[in-house]
């Protein structure tokens, strides 16, 4: 490994209320895939925005190739050849994937202000198919798949090898939590090619992508630099001990406490669901019991779990819960009957940005903060604070806009939000360790664990197969809308991903 | 599992907050300097009869853009609440001579139900709240012109509603008096009960309130028959000061109304903001509308100087720490 | 206490020193010529009597203009006249009122309620106003003449709910039952706006076609709009033309022979009256008792013009001598009906 | 700079691009109610009226197609009135007028359009460096639009004289006055922009998710201004065009034009939240309003009524146009 690429000295950034990074150093090397690990809330996303002049640091130095630099915008750090891939979205939904891709560089796509679309097209298709990806460049944004966007948005970051005369630096906020497997392998491709001629910045919470694809990494932790290893040989398990200071449990499914499932009568029974995107759905959850929903993009299984929490419209099909039927389907009908759904995109759908902690996690429980038709501010003090410690939520205090968290601590407050009230008995989770560190995501599986042993029912959309095996007591395979199969997933006899996999093409 | 590094003490965050207090004073600190200017432009101005006069004034607005602060609140807008007021003026004067002093709850009584139906039409048919209320608008003038018979009705015997004229310990006007009380009541309801919530959350991100079981469409539709019984308050008052209603006594009142709520800092896009701000946008607007003539600005100027000073009194008090993006 | 603001009372009546007056004139907006023409004719009597008048405009907004009127009663209004253009009938009861309380010297012009008389209040020295009956039946009599008393008519009304606009559009009913010959096509309102009355014109005439021998317009502004449309249909000088008010713009379109009538209404002697009579009973040269009972609320002088004696009115002037205190009521065509 | 890559291309999938099924709602109501209309009345269905209706939704048209940038980028614009009433002072003073000498022609009408950019330019700036909302910043560059407009009139109606400017309301080429060909040269020109300009795409785009363009490196401000700059021309244009149809310029050259501007737009299906819609859709819009004050006077609504009905239909419409885009959970503001 030659000269530096980056090198980061002593950066500090202050929030109202937290030290979000507190003289980080790091150093990139030409040609070399540097992978950061550090919690939720370590610092990871605000330092990599101080490199592409998004966030402007308190203090500290920043050199590119020597040179020391002050980034004020993401243009002038395109120019310094830096290009980053956000960990929230960000293409423009309403613009085709060809104007996404080569937007803010658009070179000879626009001359004098005017579009040549033949050109953009062009442009864009070259983008593309270094990925490999078959999206339609004209095709809107917003008619995609996530997944087909988070490859638009990696196609878009490439352009930095056309733009900058230096050898490129290209940051990866978080790119796999969003991708499937056969999309990772081609992200992956891309980034080993990428290392030909550039230097890759790749952050995932997933630790062994993390080895799997980096040559180094760098551990963050509290906002400072908490270490440095090779992952030529070495172990999850060893990142993590760095991430926290301590060694983490081995038990990440937290199996042990699994208790069998013995209720007779299920506690949802869906019969014959419709919709638009799936179609005649039977299924049963029993108190205490997790069912694991698995299937490829488009399967419908997101549709599924929309529609059992009133969401999304259905055709034809009842539910019951506990044996009684929810007439009037709306989420406020699903809500009375003591089920929670925790969406998959959390910034859009789950939380309420600008609203405090507290607010946020008493908003569909209203009756657990107040006296009467009141809220009773130190009710609502005591209840919001037990919580926060509960579930170890990081938090300059319950008074703090959600939005300032970082990811894994608003997925606790939103998950939160269902439990104060004491009263759940269905959970729905979409995706609800998206974007969480092993720590925080063993905790909330602990927490399901918790949950399902005091009884309440839990329909779960993992994030990995991985995820859904070692949760859930039974899986439902989806495909195509309908129901493919059924697999027992019983502690101790677990079955393996390949015989999902089978039942899921 | 966690460290708490990253985590100042509750302290820190205390720094933070003269600031946002300042902000939440913003309201009010331009409404100081307004009647500071005004004051130096003609000493006169500032004069109790004057002060009283301007209170006794800014009650209807103040009343109507309380009212419309809880729709622009929930991120919607109400352009009715002129037309409706006007509507209303013209109910009161036709149905005080039988109804007598039942007249005035029975149109505040109406002016709800309007404002409901609005928002039950908004959100059942789905249609933004600025075209079901410009529809609203045209239907309402034009019902109003027709039951009034296209003039003004005289009200003979004012007895029911005289009281509004009248002054609290001699100084304070009543209409002021009960718009001051209404604002505080409307803010109180929402302090003490989950109102609060359920209105941001609806402003600020209406498909993660849904999803959070709020009752998103009731709030709306609530909001909504707030604005209208604000309209009939303000209605009555007019009509008070008015000794008549008419079908299009109020219809100039709609923008004044609407600046007043974006002068008291509320975000037109939803969500943050208070009734209290609307309370002094109104002062503002009404200073603007009577002083700048009153001390003597040519008209030709007073309208630009009203453009000028409008848009920097935004500029003021709008508190840009919650919203990232200004429309 | 019941009320917060106390004036002088009547007993002071005409105490005041010439030089204490102050003159306040209120209109809609100095935007269109009419009251353009009161304010200036306002401040030329002003001027006359070592004066300034106080020009407000209130933007055709009845709140404004109450605003704007109790702002003005609750700084000092001793020896404060007042020619006020009420915005519609209802706003002269609280202006009125508020005067009387107050105890500024008022004359309003327009728009009052037919019960609300100035003879039953000390300080509301007069009402002013032209005979809209008179004026639309005038027009609609010289309509039917220019038409050759026979064949289809549209009518332009003003906004709605004005008095003015009801008025003139009852004298016009009024002149078709005489001529019986002119028939009313159709009538829509252009609320007294150059622009709508385009549109609504272009409308009309495309509706009715070559049945539309006339136009009748409840002002001239309307008149002119429709001008305009016969213009662009290619119909200029074919369909007749009629208004009322005598803008500028309207007494040279008869003289130039395109329009048929127009109706004086004198924005610069009503700017300067209104101010003339509160001046001379605020100085003490008339009292409020000697006015005569048909001189407290009156309709004033109006002339029809037509191509005859156009070129009179081409140049509004006024006559300085009106002002004069024992003249102020010279123009006086009858008490009010 | 590119290295060959290491996958190869994959063939092309197709996603449906072109006119969505949603858009199809506004035509649509425009045929029905025409439709409804023409069986009423006669005289509604002559080609005469056509070609009136047509020729009376120019001006709106051209204030549509300004405020259609301004609504596509999630903005409000109410500042039509005053700049067009500037607008119509500034031209009636400068082409051969009752009240001066000049007689600058083409020029003046240059200058009075580019006024209007100005006033634009003004509501921009105030959005963008004092962070006014559009709505209020546009407010009051109404308010001193009138007061310029007001300090111009100075009490005397400026007539105007301009042949060629009279000319454009009543000389006509196939049938159309001039007037109309200027609008539809507008909303050519406004659908040219709206398609193939960085300006008209940044719109559009700033509609969509103003925060990722400038997490791409797009500085959005000149932009935003550039806007509201070329709606102000827009309406700038109208107070001139307004101008040659009275043949006088009035201070309410643009009365009410804000309101039924943002209606047309809006029932044309451009979305108050931005991101959707554009020129063509406002010029559906446009028309329909025109159809529906034509039609009523044309099937005889009482004039006290009118009012009322229109605002009736176009809720209706609106609501028609909105079913087919039905979802639970969807945002409406
Ligand atoms: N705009 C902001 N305002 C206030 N605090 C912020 C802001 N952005 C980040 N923070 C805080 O700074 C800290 C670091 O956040 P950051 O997003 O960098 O974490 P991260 O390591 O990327 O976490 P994750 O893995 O969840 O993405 C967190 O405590 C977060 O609450
Ligand atoms: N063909 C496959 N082979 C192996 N694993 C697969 C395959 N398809 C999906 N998976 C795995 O299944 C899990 C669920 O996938 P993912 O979370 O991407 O789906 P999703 O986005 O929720 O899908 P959808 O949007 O259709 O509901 C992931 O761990 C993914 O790796
Ligand atoms: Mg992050
Ligand atoms: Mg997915």
């Amino acid at each position: 490994m030659s000269e530096l690429a980056l090198e980061v000295r002593g950066l500090v950034k202050h929030y109202p209320g937290v030290k979000a990074l507190d003289g980080v150093d790091l150093i990139v090397r030409q040609n070399e895939v540097l992978g950061l690990a550090g919690e939720n809330g370590a610092g990871k996303s605000t330092l990599l925005k101080a490199l592409v002049g998004l966030v402007t640091p308190d203090a500290g130095e920043i050199y590119v190739r020597g040179e020391p630099v002050k980034l004020r915008s993401v243009a002038d750090a395109a120019d310094h050849g830096i290009g980053m891939v956000f960990q929230e979205q960000s293409l423009v939904p309403n613009l085709t994937a060809a104007e996404n891709i080569v937007l803010g560089s658009e070179g000879a796509a626009v001359r004098r202000g005017v579009y040549r679309w033949d050109t953009m097209r062009r442009l864009a298709q070259e983008q593309l198919d270094k990925i490999g990806s078959d999206i339609d460049p004209l095709a809107r944004t917003d008619t995609l798949t996530f997944a087909d966007r988070q490859m638009v948005e990696i196609a878009k970051v490439l352009r930095i090898e056309e733009r900058s005369q230096h050898p490129p630096v290209i940051i990866l906020d978080e790119p796999t939590s969003v991708l499937e497997s056969k999309e990772i392998e081609t992200l992956f491709a891309q980034i080993r090619r990428l290392r030909e001629f550039a230097s890759v910045v790749f952050v995932s919470h997933r630790l062994d992508e993390v080895l799997d694809v980096c040559d180094r990494v760098t551990v963050l932790r509290g906002g400072q630099s908490a270490g440095e290893v090779a992952t030529a040989g070495a172990e999850p398990r060893e990142l993590h001990r760095m991430m926290i200071g301590s060694t983490g449990s081995d038990d990440h499914y937290h199996e042990n406490a699994a208790e069998p499932v013995t209720a007779e009568e299920p506690r949802l029974s869906v019969r014959g669901l419709s919709g638009k995107t799936f179609h005649d759905i039977d299924l049963d959850v029993a108190a205490g019991e997790i069912v694991a929903i698995v299937g490829v993009h488009g399967s419908g299984r997101e549709d599924v779990c929309r529609a059992l929490f009133g969401a999304e419209p259905t055709t034809a099909g009842e539910i019951r819960m506990d044996g009684r039927k929810i007439e009037l389907p709306g989420t406020r009908a699903a809500c009375a009957a003591g089920i929670g759904y925790v969406p998959a995109e959390r910034k859009i759908e789950g939380m309420v940005g600008p609203m405090s902690v507290a607010e946020n996690m008493t908003l569909t429980k209203q009756k657990a903060r107040c006296t009467g038709p009141f809220v009773a501010p130190r009710k609502q003090a005591g209840l919001v604070d037990r919580w926060i410690e509960r579930l170890s939520i990081r938090t300059p205090g319950r008074d703090t806009a959600i939005g300032r968290l970082s990811g894994g601590n608003q997925q606790k407050v939103v998950l939160a939000r269902w439990l104060v009230g004491g009263d759940i008995r269905l959970l729905l989770l979409d995706h609800p360790t998206r974007g969480l560190d092993i720590g925080a995501r063993s905790e909330v599986y602990r927490l399901m664990r918790e949950l399902a042993a005091s009884g309440v029912a839990t329909v779960l959309l993992a994030d990995s197969l991985e995820e859904a095996i070692g949760m859930a007591d039974r899986i439902l395979v989806m495909n195509d809308g309908r129901v493919a199969a059924e697999v027992a997933c019983p502690s101790g006899a677990k079955p393996s991903p390949l015989d999902l996999v089978k039942e899921m093409v | 599992m966690s460290i708490p590094v990253a985590l100042q003490p509750a302290t820190v965050s205390a720094k933070a907050r003269p600031a946002r207090r300042l902000t939440g004073f913003m309201p009010i600190i331009a409404l100081a300097v307004l009647v500071a200017a005004l004051t130096v432009a003609d000493p006169g101005f500032l004069t109790q009869r004057s002060l009283t006069a301007a209170s006794r004034t800014a009650a209807p607005l103040i009343v109507l853009a309380a009212g419309a602060t809880l729709v622009v609140l929930c991120g919607g807008i109400d352009l009715s609440i002129a037309a409706l007021a006007s509507l209303s003026t013209v109910l009161l004067a036709l149905w005080l001579p039988d109804l007598g002093g039942l007249a005035t709850p029975v149109v505040i009584l109406v002016a709800t139900v309007i404002g409901a139906v609005q928002g039950t039409a908004h959100v059942l048919l789905r249609i933004p709240s600025f075209i079901v209320t410009l529809g609203g608008l045209s239907i309402l003038s034009a019902v109003a012109l027709v039951v009034s018979g296209a003039g003004t009705v005289r009200v003979v015997d004012d007895s029911a509603v005289k009281w509004l004229d009248l002054y609290v310990g001699g100084y304070v006007p009543m209409s002021f008096a009960v718009a001051v009380v209404v604002v505080a009541l409307i803010a109180l309801v929402l302090k003490v009960t989950p109102l609060h919530s359920w209105i941001s959350a609806t402003g600020y991100s209406e498909s993660a309130a849904r999803l959070a079981g709020t009752p998103v469409d009731l709030v709306k539709v609530g909001a909504f028959c707030v604005s209208g019984a604000c309209a009939g308050l303000a209605a009555i008052m007019l009509v008070s000061r008015q000794f008549s209603g008419g079908p299009t006594m109020a219809d100039n009142l709609l923008l004044p109304a609407v600046a007043a709520i974006v002068v008291g800092g509320t975000a037109i896009t939803g969500g943050h903001g208070s009734v209290w701000r609307s309370l002094a946008g109104a002062l503002v607007v009404t200073l603007l509308r009577v002083g700048l003539p009153i001390v003597g600005v040519p008209s030709a100027y007073e309208q630009i100087l009203y453009g000028v000073i409008i848009v920097v009194a935004v500029a003021l008090t709008l508190d840009r720490s919650r919203i990232s993006i200004i429309k | 206490s019941e009320q917060a603001a106390g004036g002088n009372d009547a007993a002071a009546e005409g105490a005041c020193q010439p030089s204490d007056v102050r003159l306040v004139g209120q209109v809609r907006n100095e935007s269109n010529p009419y009251e353009a023409s009161w304010l200036a004719g306002g401040d030329a009597y002003a001027k006359s009597v070592g004066l300034t008048q106080e020009r407000l405009t209130y933007d055709g907004d009845s709140t404004k203009q109450q605003e704007q009127i109790s702002q003005l009663l609750a700084g000092d209004t001793k020896c404060l006249v007042m020619n006020v253009l009420p915005n519609g009938d209802s706003d002269t009861a609280p202006i009125v009122k508020g005067a009387d309380q107050a105890g500024a010297y008022l004359v309003t012009q327009w728009n009052k309620p037919a019960d609300l008389n100035p003879a039953d209040h000390q300080t509301w020295i007069s009402h002013i106003t032209y005979n809209g009956v008179e004026s639309g039946q005038q027009i609609g009599d010289a309509l039917a003449t220019a038409i050759g008393g026979n064949g289809g008519i549209i009518a332009l009304q003003g906004i709605l709910d004005t008095a003015a606009a009801k008025d003139r559009f009852a004298g016009l009913e009024a002149s078709l039952k005489k001529n019986t010959g002119v028939k009313l096509l159709d009538q829509q309102a252009a609320n007294f706006s150059r622009a709508e009355a385009l549109t609504v014109t272009k409308t009309l005439l495309t509706k009715h076609g070559e049945h539309v021998k006339g136009i009748w317009a409840a002002n001239d502004d309307m008149a002119l709009g429709a001008l305009e449309a016969l213009q662009q249909q290619g119909l200029a000088g074919k369909v007749a033309v009629v208004g009322i008010d005598a803008v500028p713009d309207a007494v040279k379109a008869v003289q130039g022979g395109t329009m048929t009538a127009t109706v004086s209404s004198d924005g610069a002697w009503q700017g300067g009256i209104g101010l003339a009579i509160g001046y001379c009973v605020a100085t003490g040269k008339l009292a409020v008792k000697d006015i005569a009972a048909a001189n407290r609320a009156f309709f004033a002088e109006q002339f029809l013009i037509t191509k005859d004696n156009a070129a009179d009115f081409v140049e509004p002037k006024t006559n300085p001598a009106d002002f004069e205190c024992a003249n102020v009521f010279n123009r006086v065509a009858g008490p009010l009906t | 700079m590119t290295v060959t890559a290491g996958v190869t291309a994959a063939p092309r999938r197709r996603t449906r691009r072109g006119a969505a099924f949603r858009d199809a709602g506004p035509p649509v109501a425009l045929v029905v109610v025409f439709g409804i209309f023409a069986a009423l009345s006669p005289q509604f269905r002559s080609v005469d009226n056509v070609q009136n209706i047509v020729d009376a939704a120019a001006v709106l048209a051209v204030v549509t197609c300004g405020i259609t940038f301004v609504l596509m980028m999630g903005s409000i614009d109410l500042s039509a009135a005053g700049v067009m009433g500037a607008a119509a002072l500034t031209v009636s003073l400068l082409v051969a007028n009752n009240r001066n000498d000049n007689d600058f022609g083409l020029l003046g009408i240059l200058v009075a359009v580019l006024l209007g950019c100005a006033f634009g330019c003004l509501s921009g700036l105030a959005l963008v460096l004092l962070k006014v909302p559009s709505f209020m910043a546009t407010l009051g560059v109404s308010a001193a639009g009138l007061g310029v407009a007001t300090l111009l009139f100075a009490g005397v109606q400026p007539n105007i004289s301009d042949t060629m400017l009279k000319g454009w309301a009543i000389e006509r080429f196939l049938g159309f006055s001039y007037l109309t060909w200027i609008a539809a040269a507008c909303v050519l020109v406004g659908w040219l922009v709206q398609r193939y300009t960085r300006l008209g795409r940044y719109a559009f785009a700033i509609g969509g998710a103003e925060e990722v363009l400038t997490l791409s490196g797009v500085r959005v401000k000149p932009y935003k201004i550039a806007v509201f700059a070329l709606a102000g021309a827009f309406y700038g244009l109208g107070g001139v065009m307004v101008t040659s149809q009275l043949g006088a310029g009035l201070v309410q050259a643009g009365d009410g034009y804000d309101f039924s501007a943002i209606t047309a737009a809006v029932v044309g299906g451009t979305l108050l939240t931005g991101g959707r819609g554009g020129v063509l859709h406002s010029a559906v819009g446009v028309l329909l309003v025109m159809v529906l004050t034509n039609g009523l006077v044309q099937v005889g609504v009482s004039p006290y009524w009118q009012g009322g009905v229109e605002g009736l239909i176009v809720v209706a419409a609106v609501a028609a146009a909105v079913i087919p885009q039905r979802r639970r959970n969807q945002v409406i503001k």
